[in-house]
């Protein structure tokens, strides 16, 4: 196949952007079009590369090479595997239905439709490249966008988040490129040659030393994106104030951006490394997933809920990663691609609440399932979802997480715990996101019927776009995992492989 | 004396300014808007004359050095003086007088900094440094109706002078010690003879030198000062070329003469890149004034560039003039912003700028994308610049330094957020008009923005350029 | 006749030093002016001590001329107030004192250290001519250089010296 | 037939999306679908168990149809699969009869609810999870559906969503359910992590070869933690009570056939797992025994009528699970089975009186047998049948029970269940005299309920009092040589325990009569008399009120104190770092003094300093 | 014998004296002129290198008269600005430019 469609997929957001900036700014609603259709390319095109990726094969499909810079082996090479192919396709099912919660954006239109679509063209660029420099590249391509976004767009001590996010993120970023530096000059050094390709750079023997401290970076690096405690707080801060289009893409996409590249680049690179700090990822995790569910638990505002539900959720992605074994990884990748879209669901029906009723105060609503029936069920959906219930996605994610790292027989800090306990505190937290997704549901949705709220519109039209769209996603892979797995692990296979195969040391403790 | 043609570039900028001085006296009062113009169009003229001249290598009158190093520099001079030439269009006509002798300036100024990047020899590498700097002198107190002007200038000239001194007293040590003011010989002199106290002391004082013009923390503390009152447009250009052409200049001393002692210098080098980062991104956190923050910016730009001499290797060089040129548009862009504003505006203060992206998107933009590319934020320029500096150091194993350096990097970004906030998130006052910005003016931002992005995106033809000039400093 | 050398080295050097600091020293700056080109002809004369006839011609034209006249020109224009404390210390001048005196010794120890290589060779007899053919030939672009310098700072010197008012 | 199984489910998972999505707004053709998938589930399921009986599937020989719905090669093969044995299919019957009758009672029950078809897809959705579940070959999906089950009980308590009461009981429901889950899973997962697989049969043929009883054991006690939650047992019994807050037809079917049967099903299925471990069935056996005296004695002092049937169910079930405990795995499904119809019975009735009078506190109630003649007589059956009055059909599963645990030696549990029974008959008795007899109470007037209510009431009447037949020691090939674990046995009847029951029951409902039957001021001397226990009584032992406790003071106050240390400490030293760097860009900036020469000076200053650092080289010494 | 170190050392005290005054003083033209006495000294380094080292060559004197070329220019330029700065402020004094701070 000659069609370059992964390119394709990332330049599509590009060409509608260039088209708004010609469009007038008034011409509100043609702006708006025609970001939907930039992004259904996306869509159709990543649906399509979804649908023809060939998971016998394996590996990476859909290349696609140019030389961009000699002299450091710099290459524009693309291409997709198991693992990244879903990522991809959760890009483009988040941005197209992003643009669709946002249809109501009354507020300088254009510019955001612009950043907007720079912002999705970055985290595009981060799943396809196969060269480390084009993924750093296109990683912080994302993050500038994003302060503008929330800064202008949000809500909530917006210019503070927007802030917060993006030094985090910066700051975060700045600790990944050492490690991507330092790792093409090691690289360059055993090869002999210059290259920024994954593929080859994996290749290498990287000694022990190297591997421990360059993961770390890569660990720092990364993790701020994912996020790991302590390092999260920009996370709920960043969701509440975003914009919704901007929380859902920021939570549901650009959170995997970390998670993805502490595989792709981190534990693909550096299984010894990964080997030693992954019983500190496992007990970071755990504070993620438990101690993020209770905080979440005593939220007053509905986005600040969400967002720290993310925290618990990606914790689990934590766990997987952490595990470093087949089943967790792929329910690492599943679990990504899981809770970007129910992350996307929950804040595309949180905009909507919040942009009819201008609170999302928790306290204030109830009862709102009179008004908005759709919303309603939306939102059940999405906490269900959260909550691992079987028939959606997410709950298959995280068995396989669970399954992974339950089985793990390792023990640490001399035998005081090991994985399988770590996990079973993990799974704990099953418990209390059903507590507190519930419980929102209930004091939100549930009810008497509240007069003051009489005057909310159910969703409609447009409106329904995302719900639906997400609402099919979550059930279609939850009741069809294998449309999901068997590409995962694909992706994963080789990776597991390299960890298998690396030497066996002993963690961190 | 058949190799003058070598002089080309440097001979019709002289002729250039030399012509533009005549010129300011020859036109009426009236017409010298033209001188401008004039000056623009001859600095593009000269840009395509190096440009055509980029291969050309050769040693003239045994001490000038022609080669693709100093012509890579003459070219960025160039597009600094030009970029500088189109945003002072308005802002010398609203001054309203001196035109001619002012555009004059400006390209015996790039005049002097062409020298000092190809001097092979330490006296014409003086002049060219003092050229440039009475030339800076002159065009930072130009604003005579400003005593903020008047003061950069005294500052300047006053610093300039004392840095010059010490300099001078470096360069007499290095003379004496080795016997040459060639740099090729003082270089096989070190090599064969090894290190003297005199000569490390000199290395000391020609750093001091070097380190005030290109400010360096702790030789830097006249730059904020002179950036601030200087007119907007010679800040930018002072900003860019001046210190391009102190580290061109550096390169060549420090790399031609006094490789052998690098383990001597590079570790004073460690220390002021250190210092200069982390004080020019702390001090312009608190800036209100967007010169000011753009002088504090460029400190530690300084830092960054400093980082490539650290690493004392091609890669280094070649990353030092890869983001010397992409910081030529970066920081002009933002001081051609800057123009823009205050020409209608008449205010340098970043409170000011409060909703610019809804009155001029353009310039707003511009000063956006500048500053990220400033910022080191892809897919600007800025990115990949800094992408081979550290690159550039860690080959060398401080990855300590190039931890610091990204971290710092960072805290720019947060000084240079606080403006786009201002412009993009703030809401602009009551009553206010969209922001004029002259046709020509546009031009040139549009330019240094696309230039920007084209370095950032497809950094592939400058790269190889700058790498393969490098390579000489590394020639047996 | 080394013992005569040395006997004018060690007198000039009283010289220049007992101006020199008389110019830093000194409350008045018009005598500090004076001091000043006293200086300059101490080194003058030295220059003459180490064989170069034309520099310290030079010196004598360049500096003890038009520079100390350009200084106390600017001396006069500028005054104000009590001539007699027209040349004050400032507050740094403590620090200012250390500074210089550390240098100092920074500098002596490091140059007494040396030990200078010489390329033996014999002066040549006029150096006027050897300096002529320097500027004109090796030297002929700092040369230019150096034209285009003084064109520029007299143009800039008239320019600042005149101000802007008069185009308002 | 039997190939078709798996069609038993898909017919009312079917028809939960044609109902939300087609026949939303017409209202009557949402029931028929909902009715016609349940009834085609019906029909295949007498299929099933006709082929059952005709192919000679066995217990020991059951029948699996898989195919692989989730795998990793090597690693994981999760199969999306059927298994038929006697037990899947008596329970499928059960559910799908059950489910049916309450659907047809539903149209009437629910007539002019505007949440009509709704009710009718969630009814559809919960009986395909728990035929889903009744069906599943391993404990993946077993779990799936349980999840599932669970669900569609959150929907259908909280149904009335507009009552604070009604979401709440939804939401302990579920997180009741989650906390038993939970153990549920890591059960599994342990098994997973011995085994290596899900799948029932494969596991029953490793489970008894295994050498490590101590993991196994521990499997087994979480996997226990899932029926403690879905069956309703102490200590996690006590969203049971308040899912009486649903429509009554949901109590019935959650009650009966759906949602707390799934935990004593579970149990049935991983029989072979506890078997093997004696410690862990007499944890079961007095977890059983425990529930069932404890609901029993809070019966006793409950006002509200579906309240008082849910904690007779809550000890019906402890019942069950007694029975799994003391190892006769066909008492206790022969008890469910039983305990389906009648309970069913009970609350379809009760709603029919709620449906009527619009009251749930028998006190308020009175004389009802006068106006709903069919409701109280049916009603009145399956009390008796409860209360374990031969030959209904609580009284041959019942004596099974205590006849089982007096046979294996738990004489305690024995004696136990004999005062349960007691206590059954009594409050069942209460509930009865003071709501169907006596005087009629002002203002309320009941009146029967239509034909769709009084059929399923009848049918589930008849079969109150024959179901019992099948499973009784005088019939040779009864209940017990079909669902069995182990061999195949026939128990022989036990008279002494049954006389003794028979006795007790009937004791009870004499009490009852002595109390409740006249006009009578007996209760209340001694409510008055034992404050306290009577207190303790109608406040349930207080478990709720330490649950939420336990919830408000520790969970949440553990939350507040996480969510004060995020937004204080972390951030707090995330945001210092960030302040700190500003305030000494601030601080710093005052060193740009203004003063040029204070500028000279630094830069002096700094080539004195860098000489001074380079000392060795500049001034001691010669580098190399 | 007047060695070079003799010269070199009347050179670096000429130059300290000189960094003192541009340091020390208030007065703009002082300072001025402790720039002055710094070039000098410089001068007497570079022919002192001159006249002992290579006397063959005349490296170090145009080396000096560059400097003075350069120093008159300096002054030129600096006078300049100093008349400016007294025409707008009457005042000459250094310490008290300090318009441009922070």
């Amino acid at each position: 196949m000659n069609f370059p469609i992964l390119t394709a997929i990332m330049l599509a957001p590009v060409v509608g952007l260039l088209l708004i900036l010609l469009i007038p700014e008034r011409e509100e609603l043609t702006i708006k079009i025609t970001a939907a259709v930039a992004t259904f390319v996306s869509l159709v095109l990543a649906i399509l590369a979804y649908v023809l990726f060939d998971h016998g094969r394996g590996g990476l499909q859909f290349l696609q090479d140019i030389t961009w810079v000699p002299a450091f082996g710099i290459n524009y090479s693309v291409g997709v595997d198991g693992m990244s192919m879903p990522m991809v396709l959760l890009t483009a099912i988040v941005i197209f239905t992003g643009v669709f919660a946002s249809w109501d954006m009354t507020k300088r239109v254009k510019e955001f439709f612009i950043f907007l679509l720079m912002l999705v063209t970055g985290v595009f660029g981060v799943f396809i490249s196969r060269d480390l420099f084009f993924f750093y590249l296109f990683f912080e391509v994302a993050v500038i966008p994003m302060y503008l976004l929330i800064g202008i767009w949000g809500s909530t001590r917006k210019e503070y988040a927007a802030m917060k996010l993006t030094l985090y993120l910066l700051v975060g970023s700045a600790f990944a490129l050492i490690g991507i530096i330092a790792t093409f000059l090691y690289g360059a050094q055993q090869l002999g040659h210059a290259t920024f390709d994954i593929q080859t750079l994996a290749t290498v023997k990287y000694d022990l030393g190297f591997q421990k401290f360059v993961f770390f970076l890569m660990l720092i690096g990364f993790g701020v994106l994912v996020p790991i405690w302590p390092l999260h707080l920009w996370s709920p801060d960043g969701h509440v104030a975003a914009p919704t289009a901007v929380s859902m893409l920021h939570a549901g996409v650009l959170m995997k951006l970390g998670a993805y590249g502490l595989i792709r680049v981190g534990v693909f690179l550096f299984p010894e490394g990964a080997k030693y700090w992954a019983p500190l990822i496992a007990v970071l995790c755990i504070v993620n997933v438990v101690y993020g569910a209770m905080i979440a638990m005593v939220q007053k505002d509905l986005k600040f809920v969400i967002g720290y539900s993310s925290v618990s959720h990606m914790g689990y992605v934590l766990l997987g990663i952490a595990a470093l074994n087949t089943l967790s990884l792929n329910g690492a990748v599943a679990q990504m691609f899981a809770h970007g879209i129910m992350t996307a669901l929950f804040f595309a029906l949180v905009g909507n609440v919040y942009h009819k009723a201008h609170t999302r105060e928790i306290a204030r609503f109830g009862g709102l399932a009179h008004q908005m029936p759709r919303v309603a069920a939306g939102f059940l959906i999405g906490g269900l979802a959260s909550l691992g219930l079987p028939g959606l996605n997410n709950f298959v994610a995280e068995f396989l997480i669970f399954m992974g790292s339950f089985t793990r027989e390792q023990s640490l800090l001399g035998g005081l715990l090991s994985y399988r306990i770590l996990s079973i505190m993990a799974i704990s937290g099953i418990v209390i996101t059903a507590t507190y997704v519930l419980r929102v549901v209930k004091n939100t949705f549930f009810g008497p019927r509240k007069t003051e709220w009489d005057h909310l519109e159910d969703a409609h039209g447009v409106e329904m776009v995302p719900i639906v769209v997400l609402v099919a996603t979550l059930i279609l892979f939850g009741l069809l995992p294998s449309l999901q797995i068997d590409m995962i692990n694909s992706g994963i296979a080789p990776l597991v492989a390299k960890i298998e195969a690396a030497k066996a040391i002993g963690g961190i403790f | 004396m058949a190799n003058l043609y070598l002089l080309t570039v440097e001979i019709l900028t002289a002729a250039l300014g030399l012509g533009l001085l005549a010129l300011g006296l020859l036109v009426p009062k009236s017409d010298r808007r033209g001188i401008g113009y004039v000056a623009a169009a001859g600095l593009a003229g000269l840009m395509v004359a190096a440009f055509s001249m980029r291969d050309a290598s050769g040693v003239v009158l045994g001490g000038y050095v022609i080669d693709p190093f100093g012509t890579y520099f003459k070219i960025l001079f160039l597009a600094a003086a030009l970029l500088t030439a189109v945003c002072s269009f308005d802002y010398v006509e609203k001054m309203g007088f001196n035109q001619g002798e002012y555009y004059a300036l400006l390209v015996l100024a790039t005049l002097g900094m062409m020298v000092l990047a190809s001097s092979g020899e330490l006296i014409s590498l003086y002049l060219g440094l003092e050229l440039m700097t009475i030339t800076f002198c002159i065009l930072a107190a130009y604003h005579l109706n400003d005593a903020k002007s008047a003061e950069a200038g005294i500052k300047y000239v006053l610093l300039g002078a004392m840095s010059s001194a010490i300099l001078l007293y470096g360069l007499s040590l290095v003379y004496g010690a080795s016997g040459s003011t060639v740099i090729k010989q003082i270089g096989q002199t070190v090599a064969a003879s090894g290190a003297s106290p005199a000569l490390l002391l000199g290395t000391i004082f020609l750093l001091a030198g070097f380190a005030f013009k290109v400010t360096a923390v702790p030789f830097h503390m006249w730059s904020p000062d002179v950036y601030e009152g200087a007119p907007t447009p010679v800040t930018g250009f002072l900003s860019v070329a001046s210190k391009a052409a102190g580290f061109a200049a550096l390169v060549r001393v420090f790399f031609g003469a006094l490789p052998d002692l690098h383990n001597f210098w590079v570790q004073l080098f460690i220390a002021l890149a250190v210092l200069t980062m982390v004080l020019g991104n702390l001090v312009a956190i608190p800036q209100t004034n967007i010169k000011r923050l753009l002088a504090y910016s460029s400190i530690s730009q300084a830092g960054y560039l400093l980082l490539g001499v650290v690493s004392f290797s091609v890669l280094g060089i070649g990353a030092i003039m890869y983001y010397a040129m992409l910081y030529v548009f970066g920081n002009m862009g933002a001081f051609m912003a800057a123009t823009a504003f205050y020409n209608t505006e008449g205010s340098d203060e970043i409170k000011d700028y409060a909703g610019l992206a809804r009155r001029s998107p353009l310039v707003a933009a511009v000063m956006l994308f500048s500053l990220l590319s400033l910022a080191g934020i892809p897919p600007m320029a800025g990115f990949v610049g800094k992408f081979y500096l550290f690159m550039s150091i860690i080959s060398r194993g401080y990855i300590w330094l190039a931890i610091l350096g990204i971290l710092m990097s960072m805290v720019s970004v947060y000084y240079y957020l606080l403006v786009a906030k201002a412009m993009y998130l703030g809401n602009p006052p009551e009553g206010s008009r969209p922001v004029r910005v002259a046709p020509g003016l546009q031009v040139a931002m549009v330019v240094s923005l696309l230039v920007l992005f084209i370095l950032g995106i497809y950094p592939t033809p400058l790269t190889d350029y700058a790498m393969n000039s490098a390579m000489s400093f590394f020639m047996p | 006749m080394p013992d005569m050398s040395a006997l004018f080295f060690w007198l000039l050097a009283a010289i220049i030093i007992a101006s020199a600091l008389a110019v830093v020293l000194l409350k008045n700056i018009v005598h500090s002016a004076l001091y000043l080109v006293l200086t300059f002809v101490g080194v003058a004369g030295l220059y003459i001590l180490l064989n170069a006839e034309f520099l310290a011609a030079v010196q004598l034209l360049v500096y003890a001329g038009a520079v100390a006249i350009l200084i106390v020109f600017a001396v006069m224009l500028t005054r104000r107030g009590d001539i007699r404390a027209s040349n004050l210390f400032n507050v740094n001048y403590l620090a200012a004192a250390v500074v210089s005196l550390a240098l100092f010794i920074v500098i002596t120890l490091a140059t007494g250290r040396m030990a200078w290589t010489a390329t033996p060779g014999q002066a040549p007899a006029g150096n006027v001519g050897a300096i002529a053919d320097a500027f004109l030939g090796h030297f002929a672009i700092p040369f230019e250089i150096a034209a285009v310098l003084l064109l520029v700072a007299m143009v800039g010197a008239i320019l600042l010296a005149r101000g802007g008012k008069q185009d308002q | 037939m039997i190939k078709y199984a798996w069609l038993i489910p898909v017919f009312p998972a079917v028809a939960f999306p044609i109902i939300i999505f087609l026949t939303r707004k017409v209202r009557l053709l949402s029931a028929l679908v909902a009715i016609a998938a349940i009834a085609a589930s019906f029909v295949m399921a007498v299929g099933v168990l006709r082929e059952v009986f005709l192919l000679g599937v066995t217990m020991e020989k059951p029948v699996e149809y898989a195919a692989p719905w989730l795998q990793i090669p090597g690693l994981l093969k999760i199969e999306a699969g059927i298994l038929i044995d006697p037990l899947a299919a008596v329970m499928l019957l059960v559910v799908t009869l059950v489910a049916l009758l309450v659907e047809i009672y539903s149209v009437g029950y629910m007539h002019g609810d505007p949440g009509f078809s709704s009710f009718f897809s969630y009814l559809s959705l919960f009986s395909a999870s728990m035929l889903g579940l009744v069906l599943a070959n391993n404990y993946f999906m077993i779990f799936f559906f349980w999840e599932l089950v669970g669900l569609c009980s959150y929907l259908l308590i909280g149904f009335y969503y507009h009552k604070h009461s009604a979401a709440r009981a939804g939401l302990k429901a579920f997180v009741t359910n989650r906390v038993a889950d939970f153990g549920f899973m890591l059960g599994f997962f342990f098994l997973f992590a011995m085994f290596g697989t899900f799948n029932f049969r494969e596991l029953a043929e490793a489970i008894p070869g295994y050498q490590n009883t101590g993991f196994l054991a521990l499997a087994a006690a979480l996997v226990f933690i899932g029926p403690i939650g879905k069956s309703a047992q102490f200590p996690l019994h006590v969203w049971l009570p308040d899912a009486m807050e649903g429509p009554t037809p949901v109590s019935a079917l959650i009650h009966a056939a759906t949602m707390v049967a799934a935990g004593v099903y579970l149990l049935a299925r991983a029989f072979v797992l506890f078997a093997s471990l004696p410690g862990i069935m007499l944890l079961v056996a007095y977890v059983g025994g425990f529930t069932a005296l404890f609901s029993a004695t809070i019966a006793v002092a409950q006002r509200d009528i579906k309240r008082i049937l849910a904690y007779s169910t809550m000890s019906q079930l402890g019942y069950m699970v007694m029975a799994m405990g003391v190892g006769s795995m066909t008492a206790g499904m022969f008890h469910l089975m039983t305990h389906a119809f009648f309970k069913a019975l009970l609350f379809l009735g009760a709603g029919s009186v709620i449906h009527a009078l619009e009251e749930q506190d028998i006190f308020r109630m009175g004389g009802l047998y006068k106006d709903m003649k069919v409701t109280a007589s049916t009603f009145i059956i399956a009390a008796l049948a409860l209360a374990g009055l031969p030959p209904l059909a609580g009284f041959w599963s019942k004596d099974e029970i205590l006849a089982a645990a007096f046979d294996h030696g738990f004489t305690g549990l024995y004696i136990l269940g004999t005062l349960v029974a007691f206590l059954t008959a009594f409050y069942m008795f209460r509930l009865i005299f003071v709501a169907f007899f006596g005087n009629r109470r002002a203002g309320l007037h009941g009146h029967e309920s239509p034909l769709t209510m009084t059929i399923p009431l009848l049918i589930l009447a008849v079969l109150s009092v024959v179901a019992g037949f099948v499973g009784t020691p005088f019939a040779s090939h009864g209940f017990s040589t079909f669902v069995y674990y182990g061999e195949p046995h026939h128990v022989e009847p036990n008279y002494a325990v049954m006389l003794l029951s028979t006795l007790v029951a009937l004791a009870g409902i004499g009490l009852a009569w002595l109390l409740y039957g006249r006009p009578s001021d007996v209760p209340e001397k001694l409510a008055t008399r034992y404050r306290s226990i009577y207190t303790l009584l109608v406040n349930k032992f207080y478990i709720d009120e330490i649950y939420m406790w336990l919830f408000r003071r520790v969970v949440l106050g553990l939350s507040e104190a996480f969510n004060w240390h995020d937004r204080h400490v972390v951030d707090g030293i995330f945001d210092g770092v960030g302040d700190l760097t500003r305030i000494s860009g601030q601080k710093l900036r005052f060193l740009q003094t203004g003063n040029l020469q204070t500028y000279a000076l630094v830069i002096f200053t700094a080539v004195v300093i860098i000489a001074l650092w380079m000392a060795a080289p500049v001034l001691g010494g010669v580098i190399q | 014998m007047i060695t070079l170190n003799h010269y070199l050392a009347l050179g670096g005290l000429l130059f300290c004296i000189g960094l003192f005054g541009a340091l020390a003083k208030r007065n703009a033209v002082a300072v001025l002129m402790g720039i002055e006495l710094m070039l000098n000294a410089v001068n007497i380094n570079l022919v002192a290198f001159n006249h002992f080292l290579e006397p063959a060559r005349v490296t170090g004197q145009v080396f000096a008269i560059f400097v003075i070329v350069v120093a008159a220019a300096e002054v030129a330029v600096g006078l300049a600005l100093v008349l400016n700065i007294y025409r707008r402020r009457l005042d000459s004094n250094v310490d008290d430019l300090d318009w441009l701070r922070w």
